[in-house]
């Protein structure tokens, strides 16, 4: 158990979200993507807390932030995501071709 | 590392009860008889079951959900505030109150946009 | 550098890897419902490591809130996905090739930062963790305390107008067509409402050619 | 800890687990004796007994193409979950399986996890009526999540700390009931709501054929109804604790009055299915937010007060 260790997986978290968002069609899955991608950074930001911060609160008070983050940026995609369904019928991004009009 | 002590006896409830469920669900299911056919059939009230279950389905309430997503997240803030009110004393509460009530403003609209039912 | 028991470390690596794994199978799974709660398992796997790593009540709220979310992911999974349970394997991909690159170099380039850069060595003490949280919130950041609340007011307010189908001035879609559910008719069950406005023209133009693969949706109704 | 004291801990929560289900299943049949006005018979303390036997020998069926792992843990999880929020509830000062500086952040959070199993077990089934008893499940569960939370909060504010061993010795000289009146009622109505049972039984209501079990039997069957009273005990071990003064007492040892008291929350929690009238579908989303959990907010309020 290091810094390393954690900044390791922390990554690899990160780089898994990324490659849903980049590779999904589906709204909810590039979410998905979103989320996983904000665990990986809060991962790395309590193992700096931990190890190179001295455990100075602010850490911890960004670590809440980056979750109400993640909360806001679920709740705002799902409402979106349902506006665009109401309005255009699409669930994938590949339906959204004619966006510009 | 006392408090991990503590954590790995939640680790070890947690998981030692769902072994013993899973083991004895495995050990029943030894003596079980194979389901016929007409025995598989999902029950549904009598109706012939025509389709899968696992379709789209609309769930009615999902505003409510997106009004719980952000709700839920104000505990995160409240659980610390409650730790330190009696050392902070009068600033906490002013604080609090607050909050409080800029989050009571959200259930307000809500429930003024009837957004709470079923839609 | 902190000492830690063996017993620690293996339980560090092993939720660790696990946590990666099952986020990698969020993607790998045919059914909605599973990969919402592989997401909920690799977060769970995360706040175990964050137990582990001292900071106990964000590792307990992190489980908290994301039971809930992603309980909401699963239902959103399923009212919109064609085929939520995967019964019908279907390719659900784009630009696949390039994705796993760019997750492979981006892995490759976080990393390299984490494993090789030099931070400096200044070890948590960890008491009273909770408590010093909570005295941060109420004293120097305040501001994020209460901005926080108004922003999660804000995105209340937003999300509710965005999402509700009703409003106190009656239904948010008038003028616009319900979701063709049935191919035979392509406006849904409910008749197209009379209220005939431009928007309409041109959504019902692009909107009814979806979807032709919708079978008979009448269980919905039920709930 | 030494590894006495935590082999001791896990077979105490397991065995409090099994006699508090044991429990909840002889009460209800008692409770519906007496509110019919029939002779409590001898049966009523074997007939738990007898429905795990038969569940034993009874063969399960499946339904023709289920989400077999899903299924299969549903109900091991939501037993594991009951038994883990058990562990953070002391049974005396001296007497606490797991004695966590964030119990009732643990508690929460295992009572918020039991959304997964209870989904899980409407959604594998791939079968409708207990789909949409999972549905109803997790809007119930999104409701009544929130006045639970509040409530707890709400007796960590005169403690100053999130322990619930500190809570329950907050409670020298005045129990959380008589300072924080709304808590209690409060905190009830949500358990019973987030174990579906009593007046807020609609995920496994009768008009749908008994919803999320629908298409259980058999071990299974028992298990999930075992997890669900275990969630009862669960609840009413941490309103003892938290509302009630846990081991504070005249008299009697402090496990004694802690079993005493977690015995009379649990008999008005199964007694509730009994006596008062399920709440209607429509409205028991409103209900929640509505009116709970503004009462909650003026709970958490009131225990600042209280408190300065």
């Amino acid at each position: 158990m290091s810094l390393q260790g954690a900044l390791l997986i922390a990554a690899a978290l990160f780089a898994v979200g990324l490659y849903g968002v980049l590779s999904q069609q589906s709204f909810v899955m590039i979410m998905m993507g979103f989320e996983l991608m904000v665990n990986g950074s809060l991962m790395a930001t309590v193992a700096l807390w931990l190890w190179a911060a001295g455990g100075n609160p602010k850490g911890q008070v960004l670590a809440i932030v980056i979750m109400t983050a993640m909360a806001i940026e679920a709740a705002m995609g799902f409402a979106l995501v349902t506006t665009i369904y109401r309005t255009r019928k699409a669930d994938i991004t590949e339906k959204l071709r004619r966006l510009k009009q | 590392m006392v408090a991990l002590a503590a954590f790995s006896v939640i680790l070890a409830i947690l998981g030692s009860s769902i072994a013993l469920v899973l083991a004895g669900r495995w050990v029943a299911a030894r003596a079980d008889l194979p389901a016929t056919a007409p025995e598989r059939v999902p029950f549904s009230g009598g109706l012939p079951p025509e389709v899968h279950a696992w379709n789209r389905f609309h769930a009615r309430y999902y505003v409510m959900a997106l009004l719980f997503l952000t709700f839920d997240m104000e505990m995160v803030y409240m659980f610390p505030w409650a730790v330190v009110f009696r050392s902070e004393g009068t600033v906490a509460i002013g604080e609090i109150f607050v909050f409080i009530s800029i989050l009571a403003l959200g259930i307000l609209y809500a429930w003024r946009e009837r957004s709470l039912g079923w839609s | 550098m902190i000492e830690t028991p063996l017993a620690v470390d293996v339980a560090f690596w092993f939720f660790g890897v696990a946590s990666v794994v099952t986020a990698w199978l969020v993607f790998r799974t045919d059914s909605m419902v599973r990969a919402s709660f592989y997401l909920l398992a690799s977060f769970v796997n995360v706040g175990v490591v964050l137990l582990l790593m001292r900071a106990e009540y964000l590792s307990l709220i992190l489980i908290l809130m994301m039971a809930g979310e992603m309980a909401i992911m699963a239902v959103f999974m399923v009212m919109f996905m064609m085929n939520p349970a995967g019964l019908n394997p279907m390719n659900m991909v784009h630009q696949h090739r390039a994705s796993v690159a760019g997750g492979v170099a981006t892995f490759v380039a976080l990393g390299a930062v984490g494993v090789f850069a030099r931070f400096p060595d200044r070890p948590a003490r960890p008491t009273g963790v909770t408590f010093a949280l909570g005295q941060e919130l109420l004293g120097e950041s305040m501001l994020v305390f209460e901005s926080a609340g108004a922003a999660l007011l804000a995105t209340m307010i937003a999300a509710i107008a965005l999402a509700s189908s009703r409003g106190r001035y009656g239904q948010a879609d008038d003028g616009s067509d319900a979701p063709a559910f049935d191919p035979d008719r392509p406006f849904g069950d409910a008749p197209p409402r009379p209220v005939a406005s431009k928007h309409e023209e041109q959504a019902g133009k692009e909107g009814a050619d979806d979807m032709h693969d919708m079978r008979n949706m009448d269980h919905e109704r039920m709930a | 800890m030494t590894a006495t004291a935590w082999w001791g801990a896990i077979a105490g929560v397991g065995l409090a687990i099994i006699v508090g289900a044991y429990l909840v299943a002889v009460a209800d049949r008692a409770i519906a004796s007496v509110v019919a006005g029939e002779p409590m018979r001898s049966s009523i303390l074997a007939g738990p007994a007898r429905s795990v036997a038969l569940g034993l020998v009874q063969s399960r069926t499946t339904t023709e193409r289920p989400d077999g792992a899903a299924w299969a843990l549903a109900p091991a999880l939501y037993l594991g979950l009951a038994a883990a929020a058990l562990a953070v509830v002391p049974l005396s000062e001296t007497l606490l399986a797991a004695d966590i500086e964030n119990g009732l952040v643990l508690f929460g959070a295992a009572q918020a996890l039991a959304v997964i199993p209870v989904f899980l077990n409407g959604w594998s089934p791939n079968s409708i009526l207990p789909l949409i008893g999972a549905f109803r499940f997790i809007a119930q569960a999104l409701s009544y999540e929130m006045p639970n939370l509040l409530a707890l909060l709400s007796v960590s504010v005169p403690a100053s700390s999130l322990s619930i061993h500190d809570i329950v010795a907050s409670q020298h000289g005045l129990w959380n009931v008589v300072r924080l009146p709304l808590g209690l009622p409060l905190f009830l109505f949500a358990a019973a709501s987030l174990a579906f049972w009593g007046p807020m039984n609609l995920p496994d209501g009768a008009d749908l054929a008994g919803g999320t079990q629908a298409e259980t039997s058999g071990l299974h069957l028992v298990a999930w109804r075992a997890g669900r009273a275990a969630m009862l005990v669960a609840a009413a071990a941490m309103g003892a604790a938290a509302f009630l003064g846990g081991w504070l007492g005249p008299g009697l040892p402090g496990w004694a009055w802690m079993v005493v008291k977690t015995l009379v929350l649990l008999v008005l929690l199964v007694g509730s299915r009994h006596v008062a009238a399920r709440v209607r579908a429509e409205r028991y989303v409103v209900i929640s937010w509505a009116v709970l959990i503004p009462l909650a907010l003026l709970n958490v309020m009131i225990a600042a007060v209280v408190a300065l």
